[in-house]
């Protein structure tokens, strides 16, 4: 098997397993790994676009190339919003928990 | 000449992942945090140190000696961090140690 | 041969993929994505892609790495719903179902492969870039790249837009919660200004060579977040004149040049003939500083309250 | 000569000036004082406004789309943007909707420069309305597979933090849940479009659908990609996160999500089924669509009635009102000479509902913020309060009800007459069964609403000219209802798509 069939296979496996990862979950972080899993799958399947499209010189093609460095920037963007909701989220589940109102003044 | 190099290239390389194994055996089966990064780093250390000697001939070969002297500053880097970040980690892994000792106690 | 190289890479991939979605410990989950992004960088170099191998250690694995291990340091996960087995079945039969069928689609993907290589190629020497993958981000796709610079800049005002109100200006907590140690200052000081030396070769290096402005952007970023967690220099604060200046320099030197093409050259983002490559080097040195800017402090995340 | 180049430039500066400008009043946010900083915002928004209307009107006039290539790269290898009659349509709606949502979250003019405006909200809320403004605009013009995937990135990453703006845990739940869908659909699309470039070697829409047939990869690809974008559009039954993100946010924020946001995914499903997929494909494709349409309205419209909070039940309509949007389909993709009529019904139905639920959601904010809460059974007398912002509701109910004269009137009178001369009868008995739901559950407010209070109300004072911008979109909304009755001419200019003879 060729590099880019072994990789074509590897892209379509983590891409099921982020969806199998996202499905079943059991807390957000788990579905955010899985969400970044199925990112990496994704990316991975074109990757494997862009090798079998080789060719003038170039040992891939460079537009899937260039259009995965913006995806993998992307994702990582999704990545911090989503983990800066998740700890805001724990520190009020904190502060709902605690017996008295925190000093922070808050809308 | 060149096979005693690729020899030398052989010999030493596999010396190197020999000590990665033992690193990574170490990892494994230690029973607490400081001996396994203790395993860890050390074995690490020379074992990419090895194999960066032994890729050396090569690297001058076939592409000059410049290559060869990123790969020798590859090494250095790695050891100032991967002994820095470990010394870090045992730090953290010392401090919840004694967390859980204390524990029972107040919450901080 | 390549099997042999390729199948254990593979099979370590899909090892920690499935430990990084397995229950258990966060920070082993963690740690087990990091590793994940560490393999993938070594497959896109199977693939003869150096840049995107690049950018996926630096970003997918190193940075949004250090940005979950936050996530898995101080919020407590909490199984939120049980899920049943019929359930499990179902999503396991659906994954199955995805994975038959893309795996379908990549080996029945048309032969020969269509590409756009040879545009690139023809048109690349028009841009004097060397780099075709630069060539396609600057030039030929200049508008997703000018959006994703934007991007990085509305995801950081949604971050911040989490903080409690009168801390909108403030600064983010740190990174490090112990006091510097001294191991944590001696690495910072020998590893900063050769990793701030690296970025920025990484980045002038694009233009003809794997490298470029998110690569080096995002080795800055991790070396500007090193500094801040050993104490070297303080987390900014958010309101900064200078700081605030830095994001907008990468979208806006970029709209700039873009604004200019319709008057100097023939359309938006046309860059004229003769100084096409100063220019191009000038936005990317603009996008550069902002994306290192974007990307540290979307890992340090909303400003908070400092405790006395 | 001149004049023909300068009109050309002209057209380029529309596109691409639709996308750009609103991103202008980022630095004044980041830089210059709060007051300072929103009233540029409000000019750039009127700015903005303005290039919809012209581009509108350029492509009417023209009866052409209008096209321009990103630093003059053709399609492959560049990026095109295109804006046809619908392109244009929904730009407009979109500008007109956005807008009013700047004048109703405007500070009042004279009220104290307190905390408000040293805090987060309202430098947050306004740079994530202009990054949904310019994201929308790009949604709607670009040709570009991955294009529209940032696209819809952008949109998401300014749309979700919205949702939590006042910070509260609800709010953040609902915020995460809606940003772990969103992604979800993006990734899915993002796959899709994976697999179109490994077929066919490009990302132009307009390529791709010459060059495409119904192979498996791109049915393949055309599954993925629609049902992110139905993940992203909340169409039954992956609307689970809506109706806490919709109602949680706060009033103005809420109007745009519920009314021009949410429109995105489905323009990208109006143009993935009409213009990439080939036409054997969407006809056997688009009962599935209308099944889960007519599921969204049923259900929907039934969880809305058993709302006991005004913002949830207004927010359980808006996954209701999706479910017509995806009636039109099997309507529309036939060779008919009912689709076009069809196809009309199904725009119009967007924008009419755009407007009428933008000004139910202000009203419903400011009933909220006259009385301080916002429950249904506690609203009674709430009309003597805010009169206005009650009409403004009423008249908003009217049209989602779809009474005359509303625009949804209508629009569903031509998605009525279309089903029943292709025979689809169960679509139209669906459309007359929303009807009644929704007249249930607006009634059910505005007869509370107009009742005499118990007891005294205590009410605190809400500006009026908030109210005036509630009851402008809901005037807009009826006013659509006075169109004439048949399929619409400028929707249909530039299609089918073509890059032909569009860009020199």
């Amino acid at each position: 098997m060729s590099t880019p069939t072994v990789m074509g296979l590897l892209g379509a496996a983590l891409s099921a397993i982020g969806i199998y990862g996202l499905m079943v979950g059991r807390d957000a972080l788990a579905r955010l790994l899985a969400f970044n899993l199925l990112g990496g799958g994704v990316f991975l399947v074109f990757g494997v676009v862009a090798r079998r499209g080789a060719g003038a010189g170039f040992g891939a093609d460079p537009v899937p190339q260039a259009l995965v460095i913006t995806g993998i920037v992307v994702a990582f963007s999704a990545t911090a919003l989503a983990v800066a909701l998740l700890r805001r989220l724990a520190e009020l589940r904190e502060k709902a928990r605690a017996p008295r109102p925190a000093p922070e003044g808050e809308a | 000449m060149t096979l005693a190099l690729n020899i030398f290239t052989l010999l030493v390389v596999a010396a190197g992942l020999l000590f990665f194994i033992v690193g990574t055996v170490g990892l494994l089966r230690l029973p607490d945090a400081l001996a396994r990064l203790h395993a860890l780093t050390k074995a690490d250390n020379i074992g990419l140190g090895l194999v960066v000697l032994g890729l050396l001939p090569q690297a001058v070969a076939l592409w000059g000696v410049l290559a060869a002297a990123k790969m020798v500053g590859i090494w250095l880097l790695l050891q100032v961090s991967s002994g820095a970040v470990s010394q870090l980690m045992a730090e953290v892994a010392y401090r919840a140690a004694q967390r859980k000792d204390s524990e029972g106690g107040a919450a901080p | 041969m390549s099997l042999l190289l390729d199948a254990p890479l593979a099979l370590v991939a899909i090892a920690v993929a499935i430990r990084a979605v397995a229950g258990g410990d966060a920070f082993a989950r963690v740690a087990a994505f990091m590793a994940y992004g560490l393999v993938l960088g070594f497959i896109w170099v199977r693939l003869a892609a150096p840049d995107v191998a690049l950018t996926e250690i630096a970003v997918g694995g190193g940075i949004t790495g250090l940005v979950l291990l936050q996530a898995a340091g101080d919020a407590r996960f909490s199984r939120e719903r049980g899920v049943g087995l019929l359930y499990h079945v179902c999503a396991a039969i659906l994954a199955l179902g995805v994975f038959a069928a893309l795996a379908a689609v990549v080996l029945l993907l048309p032969e020969p492969a269509p590409s756009l290589a040879p545009q690139v190629a023809t048109n690349l020497p028009a841009t004097d870039l060397g780099n075709p993958v630069t060539g396609v981000l600057i030039v030929f796709r200049a508008l997703d790249t000018l959006l994703e610079t934007v991007v990085l800049l509305v995801a950081l005002i949604g971050v911040w837009s989490l903080s409690p109100d009168p801390l909108w200006r403030g600064r983010p907590a740190p990174l490090w919660p112990a006091p510097p140690s001294g191991a944590l200052d001696f690495l910072a000081r020998v590893v900063v200004p050769v990793g701030v030396l690296v970025g920025i070769y990484l980045f002038w290096a694009g233009a003809d060579v794997p490298g470029g402005a998110f690569q080096g952007g995002a080795v800055l970023a991790a070396m500007a977040l090193l500094a801040i967690m050993a104490g070297l220099m303080p987390a900014p604060a958010l309101g900064g004149r200078r700081l605030r200046l830095a994001l907008l320099a990468g979208p806006f030197a970029f709209l700039g040049v873009g604004i200019a093409g319709w008057f100097v050259a023939d359309a938006f983002l046309d860059y004229p003939d003769g100084i096409t490559k100063p220019l191009i080097i000038a936005v990317e040195v603009a996008i550069t500083a902002s994306i290192a800017v974007a990307l540290a402090l979307l890992v340090l995340g909303p400003p908070a309250g400092r405790k006395a | 000569m001149s004049g023909i180049l300068g009109s050309a430039l002209a057209g380029d500066m529309l596109l691409v000036g639709a996308v750009i400008l609103p991103l202008f009043a980022l630095p004044p946010l980041l830089l210059a004082p709060p007051r300072l900083a929103e009233r540029l915002s409000v000019l750039v928004l009127l700015a903005s406004l303005l290039v919809a209307l012209a581009l509108a009107a350029r492509v009417g006039a023209d009866g052409a789309a209008l096209a321009t290539f990103i630093g003059g790269w053709r399609p492959p290898l560049g990026v095109g943007l295109r804006a046809d009659g619908f392109s244009a349509f929904m730009l407009v709606m979109t500008a007109v909707v956005l807008f009013a949502t700047g004048l109703f979250a405007m500070t009042t003019p004279g009220a104290a420069p307190g905390r408000v405006a040293r805090g987060r909200m309202p430098p947050a809320f306004w740079m994530l309305l202009a990054s949904v403004f310019s994201a929308l605009n790009l949604v709607f013009l670009a040709e570009d597979l991955f294009t529209l995937y940032v696209a819809l990135e952008l949109l998401t990453f300014a749309a979700v933090p919205l949702v939590c703006l006042d910070g509260k845990l609800a709010q953040v739940e609902a915020a995460l849940r809606y940003l772990l869908f969103a992604l979800f659909g993006s990734v899915l699309y993002l796959l899709g479009a994976v697999i179109i470039y490994g077929l066919y070697g490009t990302l132009d829409i307009i390529l791709v659908a010459r060059a495409a047939s119904a192979s498996p990869g791109f049915v393949l690809a055309l599954a993925a990609m629609s049902v992110g974008m139905m993940a992203k559009a909340a169409l039954f039954p992956l609307h689970l996160w809506l109706p806490p993100a919709h109602s949680g946010a706060p009033p103005a924020a809420s109007a745009m999500l519920s009314a021009v946001v949410i429109k995105a995914p489905i323009f990208l499903l109006v143009r993935f089924w009409l213009d990439l997929a080939p036409t054997g494909l969407a006809v056997a494709v688009a009962p599935v669509l209308a099944g889960l349409g007519a599921a969204a309205i049923l259900v929907g419209s039934l969880v809305a009635l058993a709302q006991p909070r005004l913002k949830l039940l207004i927010a359980y309509s808006t996954a209701a009102q999706i479910g017509y949007l995806f009636l039109m389909f099997p309507l529309a993709v036939v060779a008919s000479p009912w689709s076009a009529l069809a196809w009309t019904g199904g725009a119009l139905h967007l924008a009419s509902h755009a407007f009428s639920k933008a000004a139910m959601f202000m009203a419903a904010g400011l009933m909220a913020e006259a009385l301080g809460h916002d429950r249904i059974s506690g609203l009674s007398g709430v009309g003597r309060a805010v009169p206005v912002a009650l009409v403004a509701f009423g008249l908003g109910g009217l049209s989602l009800m779809g009474l005359p004269p509303a625009g949804g009137f209508i629009a569903k009178v031509m998605l009525l007459s279309a089903a029943i001369h292709l025979d689809a009868w169960w679509i139209a008995a669906v459309i007359l069964a929303g009807g009644l739901l929704a007249g249930g559950y607006v009634l059910k407010v505005v007869g509370l609403a107009l009742q005499r209070p118990a007891e005294p109300l205590a009410v605190r004072p809400v500006a009026r000219w908030r109210e005036w911008v509630a009851l402008a979109l809901a005037l807009v909304a009826v006013g659509f209802g006075f169109v004439p009755l048949e399929p619409s001419s400028f929707l249909f200019i530039g299609r089918p798509a073509s890059w032909a003879g569009l860009v020199p």
